[in-house]
């Protein structure tokens, strides 16, 4: 699985992308902030409580309680600034 | 209807001659043209734009986006243009256009193109000022805006 | 701040490079271009539309439609460009333009700018059809357009 | 007083423009449109009933109740179709 940052997300964990596999009980995207936000201060940082972070799964729109089983690449950003 | 990325700027004129040369179906013709302001949102002096956006999904969401206001409005023809990479003050950054045979159609067709844009297309402003550089935070405004068209 | 009439087509791109040339205040730009459809209310096949206006009180209304939009919405520019005389399919007929900090700003200006225009400047359609000549009749359309600003 | 017609209210009344005095009864554009056409068939033909024709004083949107009283140009003419 394909893990993309973009923004201050990207700017926080200090990548653009990596890849990951995360431990079976980790279902949901909710569940998957849980798991990275234990890996290290810059993820926690990323991920801070309060810290509105948007998620994509293979390039659309998702909630936190959206499965991840089958996704290619999830990706996390702040809200959208464009336009 | 297209939707396209680009690092240059963009020539209203000429894209609004292309979309309806050749044609006489179409009444009403609106477009938006956001520009780069000379001030960040702290009030300080701005110098540049740096336009991030999620290459491959920008591209997606923005034909979501068309795809949902052509099965609303009677639009014969519509074009959303979006520039990434350094933006300077002045400078365009962002153009829709929409094509129909009825005014009404082509103004709600456009302004639901950019209430969406803004609050789901992946693209990320970053100010730099005198002050330094920092992500533009998103506007409530924008979500409200958005929302108006959920029914 | 401008109102304008003229015989001859415009060029929306040269128009709006005028207005936003050399300043850099304006997050929103609107065009709204009125085009000549190539067919008639009554379905024929249309050959030319003429447009007669009452000299003198077409500008000085649509400069009052444009005061009106002034006072209602922070516009830091607008145009208001009709032409009368013979039109072809395919060419515009009018144009308005809407410079503002903020999106929905110009996008209500714009959109009531028009509506008023559709209703209260003093022009006239007349079609030329294979069928014949015939004056536009008034739409009831247009008037629930221009009602929605009267509160 | 400069009366000017315009569209069909012209073609109606075969001239685009007219001096006219009307008698002093003739109060209101209603009055005066009444007056007008009673005096002849194309006058007749432009304000008939049910034919829509409005009215602007000295370059003004009027409405039928308006007085006519110091009106340098009054203008008929069918509903606007520009735009």
């Amino acid at each position: 699985m394909k893990l993309v940052y973009f923004a201050w997300v990207r700017e926080r964990i200090g990548r653009a992308e990596e890849e990951t596999e995360a431990p079976d009980d980790v279902a949901t995207v909710g569940d998957l902030v849980g798991w990275l936000r234990k890996r290290g201060p810059e993820y926690e940082s990323a991920f801070a409580t309060g810290a509105v972070v948007r998620a994509a799964i293979d390039r659309r729109h998702v909630k936190p309680d959206a499965a991840i089983a089958g996704a290619r690449e999830i990706a996390f950003f702040p809200p959208m600034t464009g336009g | 209807m297209a939707v396209r990325l680009q690092r240059e700027p963009f020539d209203l004129g000429a894209e609004v001659a292309r979309l309806t040369e050749g044609r006489s179906d179409t009444g009403a013709v609106v477009t938006f043209s956001g520009l780069c302001r000379d001030r960040a949102d702290s009030g300080a002096r701005l110098v540049s734009l740096t336009l991030e956006h999620y290459p491959g999904m920008a591209e997606e969401e923005l034909s979501r986006i068309e795809a949902e206001a052509r099965s609303r409005w009677p639009i014969v023809d519509a074009l959303v243009l979006h520039r990434y990479g350094r933006i300077l003050p002045g400078e365009p950054i962002v153009l829709v256009v929409t094509l129909s045979p009825h005014r009404a159609a082509a103004f709600e067709a456009a302004q639901f193109l950019m209430d969406y844009l803004k609050t789901s297309a992946p693209f990320w402003k970053s100010e730099e000022t005198d002050e330094g550089e920092a992500w533009v935070a998103s506007k409530s405004t924008d979500d409200a805006a958005a929302d108006r068209w959920r029914s």
